[in-house]
């Protein structure tokens, strides 16, 4: 792997086996003359998800976009241009390729019944009409439109919503827009803890 | 952040307290790095342990955790005694001046006027400012009540920042009717009335002397004088030039009075003339990528996006809603105050025009009646609290690992037991999700758990793209480099996929008031998927109609993007998704994509990279960087200034002011609050628990409190009643102090899944003061027990001279710390390297009660080995 | 062809004749400067190595410190070492160190090493290991004054920093410097970070009360090209067993490039002396031999 | 003790004697059993795969090429401690096989008086108190033995390396075992020239385990007198009175019988 990158000119390497007992001059190593592992992949501007200084990375994927190139990350460096981090990154910072190809990650939904005592794989469209239809009935059941004084109050106090540190602004205003429009009160975030 | 992160270097002194910044912000703590090189600048960090930021500093003191007021309090008297403080600034830009309301008292016995112990909450209607006019020199002369005073309505928490602030939930219905702030507020500029703010808080602090801050904080007195002195000397005799700031993080926010130790840096901040100047301000270091964001956006509770207050069940129509939410400005006659909140209704109906698009009508009050009425707490710790005893039937987390957070795992988990469902989108196997393996629960009992868990594989931050807003309020766009990993999908198309079909449900079937859910509007081009470069032009704004600018006659075109949040209109024929995030993307592209990195001043403003909010000022209350001609303190750090030619505020940054407001109409620079003037004294409803912050002992405390021992703990903070709900004392044997941290090598509970990062720590330890190692007969990494009241936790010994034992209230005392970071599933979890003992299974249910964030700093526990 | 490369080499390991790089390009002296009163110990500088070198995972375990581990190894090349140093008044000082190859002036691997090319000294001062021509013998481990080379055990080659010579090569900073987030690794010539280390020294002198604060550069080895500045440069022990003035013991160069030579020529003389004494004298027979056919001092058959 | 290693030996030889076999002809003597032969030659094997592996260590810009025949430089570095120890294994039991025979006597104080003449080849007879083994033998095994020693303490240093050690040893160690290394070559030189063509006759003391008479009185005379009990000079002299004899009869016939 080391030597992989560290490629020697070959040509003059060892300058041949036999030659080399009678010994001398035998120039076995030049410069280095291969480029980065990183100069021909594509660069794709990020911000780091982990703390709040939000420092630029720069994520280094496989191939050059062509079509039949499918991307996967193959290195991550801090985004000199970014005026916070100027480059630098932390050690989480440092180890995003890790976050980002891990094999742990969750690759297929998945379900646990009932009673049951591990997970059991379900598709995308049967996980979605079932969790839809538990927020409806969780919703119809639990919803209360005028409370003990007679005031409106069309609150759904049956469903809560955790979001995590991660969420873009995007996403957490799209879900300020449906949560409270389904009546969420229980409406918490990171942010708060 | 009143600052930001590159500003940190243009201070001359820092105070880190209740923050770790070089583990947990290191790429920000650079900035830090860059004052001492560039500017000599000194660093003073106080923490329970010390910590590698402590290891840089130059002066480090060991406080017991939960002691902070106690410290800040101390210094703010010795600054008051050495005449450390920016007196100009101090007069004209603060409260200091104005009179409080006669019947107001001050907590000598650990309660302020009006507390009612029946419902351990304060009637705050002396916690007001006098009426009246000005009564320099005329301090015995008897004021005029305040009773018959013009009313203004109550102005809420602070409102500048917004980090994890909110006031307590809606009024109490059927109250009698709420008091107000006067418009015209009594003052004494000369502060010698005994009931000016100054006179009192001078008489508040002057009881937290050297001996009492040694008793509650355990810093010896001649270290703490060496801090108070070292940290006030930047304001030697008055002199204005220099600035300090101060830098703090959950290590003051999670305490049971964590809002009221951040105000006491504030008042620290204004009594120096520290806020609004580059290099100073009062800097909270968010621990997350995007909570700045998600508190700006609502994803809490008792906000709607950009801080606009929650509707309660007495807000029965907008108008009743917005009455009570908009400020009416309060100050000294002669003064000027731009109140910007009081353009709140704009706000509020442009964002009712974004979330219901046609369905919002005047006929209709813009469709106020399809939000929720709140009138209670629905925070984090209620949301478990509530789901244990049986109130919520499903949870959605996403990207939210709840029983990892805690506080009190255990209960957590026997709470999402009886949940009917739960729904996790995450991209690691988590705790939350496989709550019904938890260590403890065998194959019998999960056989007992009836919750459906469904658990939907997301995308990670690289497969996503979107803004993120930086505890600077920066808001940046970071673009997709690859596609999500096998069948996982983004998270916004998850949350579109399931509320498309709980509406085709509702369009189907009918239901529960249907109509919210039904015109709730998702126009986007493919509203499966939707583009969040989409939602973000929603989110900041655009003209319904054609609308021109009286002033300028500039016109903005129906569809078109509007510039900013003053263009926004209260008449339907505008509409933006968070007021405050109003021009991050107009006509001329995406403010928050720029990349700009030109920065003529060097001050580190950086005006074109990205976007801030408000309106791209780097600086908050940046017009108090000036003197009261719109001079700045320091022409070498030169912000912004008033220019008499123009007739306007100028400068390098944005002026976070009226533009063309001269300083002779001494406009208070203090816009969001409707003084004006920057808050040493909060009246009214700003806290729950006091008009200045008091110190009160941890909810599990290993001695009384100094000042009062009867009243030990915050009054109005309340306990959680379930039987998970136990808090220790040290009567019990829990007689160990513990705090609880992150590490810099780790991220929460992510990097559990991450090899390089179990490389570098692999596994949980608990630092143990050497000492105490000593007397327990323990080494490093042999095992140990932590045992709170709630449960316990096992993990290796770090045996350090760098925790030391302490003398609190003259007993000898020891502080020990946990890392938070492995919990039953991860790398080394999955091994079978750790315990699987949750370190938040130790820490108490108990909030604050102004921001409802838990305790998990400074608890009791005994510690024995394993 | 031309003769330019990115990296010439000016010194080489073993090496009998002269080396090809020697005067044929300009060049300045890289340097990283490591300000141990700015690191924070965050490990950055680790990561960023791991992942830039691709190096495969470790096991690590718990070992009542934040260090990673007690001291590099052949796929960890850069550790902070942390040490509580007691002060006179009862607190600690908590000390971070990067630890990695110091690319010394005069590297004690290079001159222990006997493998022809194994490890060679670029123009620019970088010293690198040319895996390749490594025949794993470890004489550089015992050659270095600051216990830097390790073993692969599975390809039996040693490895260590190489400061990132193709990074360098093409222009760039190392890994380790880019990411440090306080700063306190810098990269420069040798000249500038000499210059900016001293000013900094300075000032902790003059400004933060550090009386005995300095640069580490140790003369006995010609200078390293990773420069220290030290709270305390008189005890650069404390800082994890820093030397004060590493040395490379003498036997290496003079037995490589004296006795080695002469002892093994005197082995081949061994050879010659007895084919000589064959040609001349001749064997010795059991005796008696046969007569000689023309008396006894003939030459034989 | 000495009692403790010739029962040792005694057992090895007669056990050796029965796997392998030592003929002697007519003329001959035997001169090494079995045990010993195989002994010599486990040495042997092993101390050249050591030397060869060395050689690529020691200078592999010259000797680089050796290093392929132990699959590169790294494996010969690798194996090279183990053929080391098993050469100084093998060693050690020849050195305690060999231990009374290689004792220091006053006939090799007087051998060595003669060196010269004996190198020079003037004294075509070793002198006649001479024995199973000269004084030259004598000093090569002791230097071996020596040398075993000095790879053996600073092999381990150099294998257990500088973190074991300290570098000070390690490089120390490092000269001794190349010093240590050049002496024995020196050594083995001399040694392979004097039992092949330096010596005709002797080789088969070491392969077939047995040497002809006139070997035997010509180089190990008092040897001679011990197993056969015959005057070795004697011997000689009626060998040489022989050969004259059958010069004058038959010329070619002579040629044959010397050898």
């Amino acid at each position: 792997m080391e030597l992989s990158r560290r490629t020697f000119l070959k040509g003059t390497l060892v300058g041949g086996v036999g030659f080399s007992a009678l010994g001398f001059d035998l120039t076995p190593v030049y410069a280095q003359t291969q480029g980065l592992k990183i100069s021909r992949a594509t660069e794709t501007r990020s911000t780091c998800p982990y703390c709040s200084v939000s420092c630029g990375v720069i994520i280094y994927t496989l191939g050059d976009k062509a079509k039949n190139a499918i991307p996967q990350v193959v290195h991550v460096e801090g985004d000199p241009d970014h005026p916070i981090n100027r480059g630098t990154l932390c050690p989480k910072g440092s180890s995003l390729e890790q976050d980002i190809l891990n094999d742990r990650r969750l690759l297929k939904p998945q379900v646990r019944r009932p009673g049951a005592t591990d997970w059991e794989d379900i598709s995308w469209d049967q996980a979605n009409a079932e969790i839809a239809q538990r927020v409806k009935k969780t919703r119809d059941d639990t919803f209360l439109e005028k409370d003990s004084q007679g005031r409106t109050v069309n609150r759904c106090e049956g469903i809560a919503w955790t979001g995590g540190c991660t969420d873009t602004n995007e996403f957490n205003y799209l879900v300020v827009k449906s949560m409270r429009s389904l009546g969420v009160c229980y409406l918490e975030n990171q942010a708060r803890v | 952040m009143t600052n930001g992160w590159i500003d940190i270097k243009n201070t001359d002194m820092m105070l880190i307290m209740g923050g770790n910044p070089a583990e947990n912000h290191p790429c920000g703590f650079k900035w830090a790095i860059e004052a001492k090189i560039q500017r000599n600048a000194k660093t003073i960090v106080v923490d329970p342990r010390l910590t590698r930021t402590a290891a840089t500093a130059d002066l480090y003191l060991q406080i017991r955790a939960g002691a902070d007021i106690a410290f800040l309090g101390g210094v703010i008297n010795y600054a008051l005694d050495n005449n450390r403080i920016a007196r100009d600034y101090l007069v004209n830009y603060t409260n200091a001046g104005f009179i409080i309301k006669e019947g107001f008292k001050l907590p000598d016995d650990g309660l302020y006027s009006g507390f009612d112990p029946e419902t351990k909450m304060y009637d705050k209607s002396s916690w007001n400012y006098e009426e009246g006019g000005d009564l320099s020199g005329k301090a015995v002369l008897p004021t005029p009540s305040g009773q018959n005073a013009r009313a203004t309505h109550v102005q809420g928490s602070d409102t500048g920042q917004g980090h994890q602030g909110a006031s307590p939930a809606g009024a109490k219905a059927g109250a009698s009717p709420v008091p107000l702030l006067p418009s015209k507020v009594a003052f004494d500029l000369s502060l010698q009335h005994p009931r000016c703010v100054f006179q009192l808080l001078k008489k508040q602090y002057e009881r937290y002397t050297p001996e009492m801050v040694e008793r509650i904080t355990g810093i010896p007195q001649d270290q703490f004088l060496k801090a108070a002195d070292l940290y006030t000397s930047i304001r030697k005799d008055g002199d204005m030039k220099k600035v300090s700031t101060i830098i703090y993080a959950v290590g003051w926010t999670q305490h049971s009075f964590g809002t009221q130790i951040i105000r006491t840096a504030a008042m620290l901040q204004m009594l120096m003339g520290n806020v609004g100047r580059a290099g100073g301000g009062v800097n909270a270091l968010r621990g997350h990528s995007n909570i700045q964001g998600a508190t700006d956006m609502a994803g809490v509770f008792d906000t709607l996006p950009g801080y606009l207050k929650m509707p309660n069940p007495n807000d029965v129509d907008l108008a009743t809603y917005l009455k009570r939410i908009t400020p009416i400005s309060s100050k000294p006659d002669p003064w000027n105050s731009f109140n910007y909140w009081s353009n709140t209704p704009k706000f509020t109906v442009s964002l009712l025009k974004a979330l219901y698009g046609p369905a919002a009508t005047k006929d209709n009050d813009w469709a106020f009646h399809y939000l929720p009425k709140i009138d209670r707490n629905y925070s984090w710790v209620n949301i478990w609290n509530d789901m244990y005893e049986g109130k919520i039937k499903g949870l959605f987390a996403f990207g939210m690992n709840g029983v990892m957070i805690g506080p009190d795992s255990t209960k957590n988990i026997e709470a999402l037991k009886k949940a009917d469902w739960l729904v996790v989108c995450e991209i690691y196997p988590d705790e939350t999700s496989e709550f019904w393996r938890a260590p403890g629960i065998s194959a019998d009992d999960q056989k007992k758990i009836n919750t459906t868990v469904y658990r939907l594989p997301g995308a990670g931050f690289a497969e996503k793209d979107g803004s993120f807003t930086n505890s600077a309020r920066w808001l940046q766009w970071k673009q997709i480099a690859l596609p999500p990993p096998g069948e996982a999908r983004l998270d916004q198309d998850i949350l579109a996929m399931i509320y498309l079909k709980v509406r085709e449900l509702y369009q189907k079937e009918g239901g529960k008031f249907a109509d919210p859910v039904l015109n709730a509007t998702f126009a986007y081009t493919n509203p499966y998927a939707p583009s969040l470069a989409e939602v973000a032009k929603e989110v900041s704004g655009k003209a319904l109609a054609d609308i021109t600018d009286p002033k300028t006659n500039q016109t903005i075109k129906s569809g078109q993007q509007v510039p900013g949040f003053a263009w926004l209109k209260d008449d339907g024929t505008t509409a933006c998704g968070n007021w405050i995030y109003s021009g991050s993307w107009t006509e001329a592209g995406a403010m928050i994509q720029r990349r700009g990195t030109e920065d003529p001043s060097g001050l580190g403003i950086y005006p074109n990279w990205a976007w801030s909010w408000p309106a791209n000022r780097r600086v908050l209350y940046n017009r108090a960087s000036c003197d009261l001609n719109g001079k700045p303190w320091d022409s070498s750090r030169r912000q912004v200034w008033w220019d008499e030619g123009k007739q306007l505020w100028v400068g390098n940054d944005i002026p976070d002011f009226k533009p063309d407001s001269a300083p002779k109409d001494h406009m208070g620079p203090f816009i969001m609050n409707p003084e004006g003037i920057g808050r040493l004294f909060v009246p009214l409803g700003g806290m729950a628990d006091g008009p200045f912050p008091e110190h009160y002992e941890p909810i599990e405390s290993p001695i009384a409190n100094p000042l009062h021992p009867n009243q030990s703990n915050n009054p109005v903070v309340k306990k959680y009643k379930t039987e998970f709900d136990k808090y220790g004392t040290a009567d019990q044997g829990f007689n160990v102090i513990c705090t609880t941290y992150r590490l810099t090598e780790h991220y929460h509970y992510w990097t559990k899944n991450n090899p390089m990062n179990v490389q570098l720590v692999p596994e949980p330890f608990v630092e143990v003061p050497a000492e105490l190692a000593d007397r327990m007969g323990v080494h490093g990494g042999e095992r140990v027990k932590v045992t709170s009241a709630r449960s316990h936790y096992i993990a290796k010994a770090m045996v350090t001279r760098r925790i030391r034992p302490m003398k609190i209230d003259g007993k000898e005392m020891f502080q020990i710390g946990l890392p938070i970071h492995w919990g039953f599933r991860g790398i080394a979890e999955d091994e079978g390297k750790t315990a699987k003992t949750l370190a938040n299974q130790l820490t108490p249910t108990v909030i604050d009660p102004n921001a409802f964030t838990p305790e998990f700093k400074g608890f009791l526990v005994k510690i024995e080995k394993a | 062809m031309s003769d330019r490369k990115t990296l010439q080499i000016q010194r080489m390991s073993a090496h009998p004749g002269p080396i090809p790089g020697t005067g044929v390009q300009r060049d300045v002296q890289v340097c990283k400067l490591v300000d141990t009163t700015t690191c924070i110990g965050c490990k950055a500088c680790e990561v960023a190595c791991v992942e830039w070198n691709d190096m495969p995972f470790g096991a690590t375990t718990f070992d009542n410190t934040y260090q990673t581990m007690p001291e590099t190894r052949w796929n960890f090349w850069n550790l902070i070492k942390f040490n509580e140093h007691p002060r006179e008044d009862g607190t600690v000082q908590w000390l971070m160190r990067k630890d990695q190859c110091m690319h010394c002036a005069d590297p004690g691997c290079l001159a222990a090493c006997p493998a022809d090319g194994a490890i060679v000294q670029y123009t620019n001062g970088i010293v690198d290991f040319n895996q390749e021509n490594c025949i794993g013998c470890e004489y550089c481990v015992s050659g270095c004054p600051f216990n830097i080379p390790k073993l692969n055990p599975g390809t039996k080659k040693v490895y260590k920093c190489t400061l990132c010579s193709d990074r360098v090569g093409e222009g760039l900073e190392p890994a380790c410097i880019k990411a440090c987030p306080t700063g306190c690794l810098k990269f420069g010539t040798k000249d500038d970070m000499k210059f900016i280390a001293e000013e900094r020294a300075k000032q902790l002198r003059d400004n933060f009360g550090m009386e005995k604060a300095g640069v580490y550069d140790p003369e006995s080895i010609g200078g390293t090209h990773v420069i220290y500045v030290l709270h305390d440069a008189t005890d650069p022990e404390r800082y994890g067993g820093l030397p004060k003035n590493p040395t490379i013991p003498w036997s290496y160069t003079v037995w490589k490039w004296l006795f080695k030579p002469v002892l093994g020529a005197f082995a081949l003389f061994g050879g010659l002396g007895v084919l000589l004494h064959y040609v001349t004298v001749g064997p010795r027979r059991p005796q008696p031999e046969p007569p000689n056919k023309e008396g006894t001092n003939g030459n034989g058959d | 003790m000495a009692t403790a290693i010739e029962r040792f030996d005694e057992r090895a030889r007669r056990r050796f004697e029965s796997l392998g076999r030592t003929v002697v002809y007519v003329g001959e003597l035997r001169r090494h059993p079995v045990y010993t032969r195989f002994l010599h030659w486990m040495v042997a094997l092993f101390f050249f795969l050591a030397l060869f592996s060395g050689f690529g260590i020691y200078l592999p810009w010259l000797f680089r090429w050796f290093t392929p025949i132990f699959g590169g430089g790294p494996l010969a570095r690798a194996l090279h401690p183990w053929f080391g120890i098993f050469c100084v294994f093998f060693f050690g039991l020849q050195m305690l096989n060999w231990l009374k025979p290689m004792m220091w006597t006053p006939a090799d104080t007087n051998w060595m008086r003669n060196l010269r003449g004996i190198v020079s080849g003037k004294e075509k007879l070793e002198p006649p108190d001479t024995g199973f083994f000269n004084a030259g033998q004598k000093l090569q095994f002791w230097e071996i033995v020596i040398g075993c020693v000095v790879f053996l303490i600073t092999g381990i240093i150099l294998w257990a390396g500088a973190r074991t050690f300290g570098s000070t040893l390690v490089a120390i160690s490092y000269v001794l075992h190349d010093v240590s290394a050049i002496v024995m070559l020196g050594g083995i030189f001399v040694h392979i020239y004097l039992s092949t063509i330096g010596e005709p006759g002797t080789f088969q003391a070491m392969t077939r385990g047995a040497v002809s008479e006139p070997w035997a009185w010509t180089f190990h005379p008092a040897w001679y007198r011990e197993v056969t009990g015959r005057d070795p000079r004697e011997s000689y002299e009626k060998a040489r009175e022989e050969t004259e004899r059958a010069v004058t009869q038959n010329p070619s016939e002579s040629k044959l019988r010397s050898k």
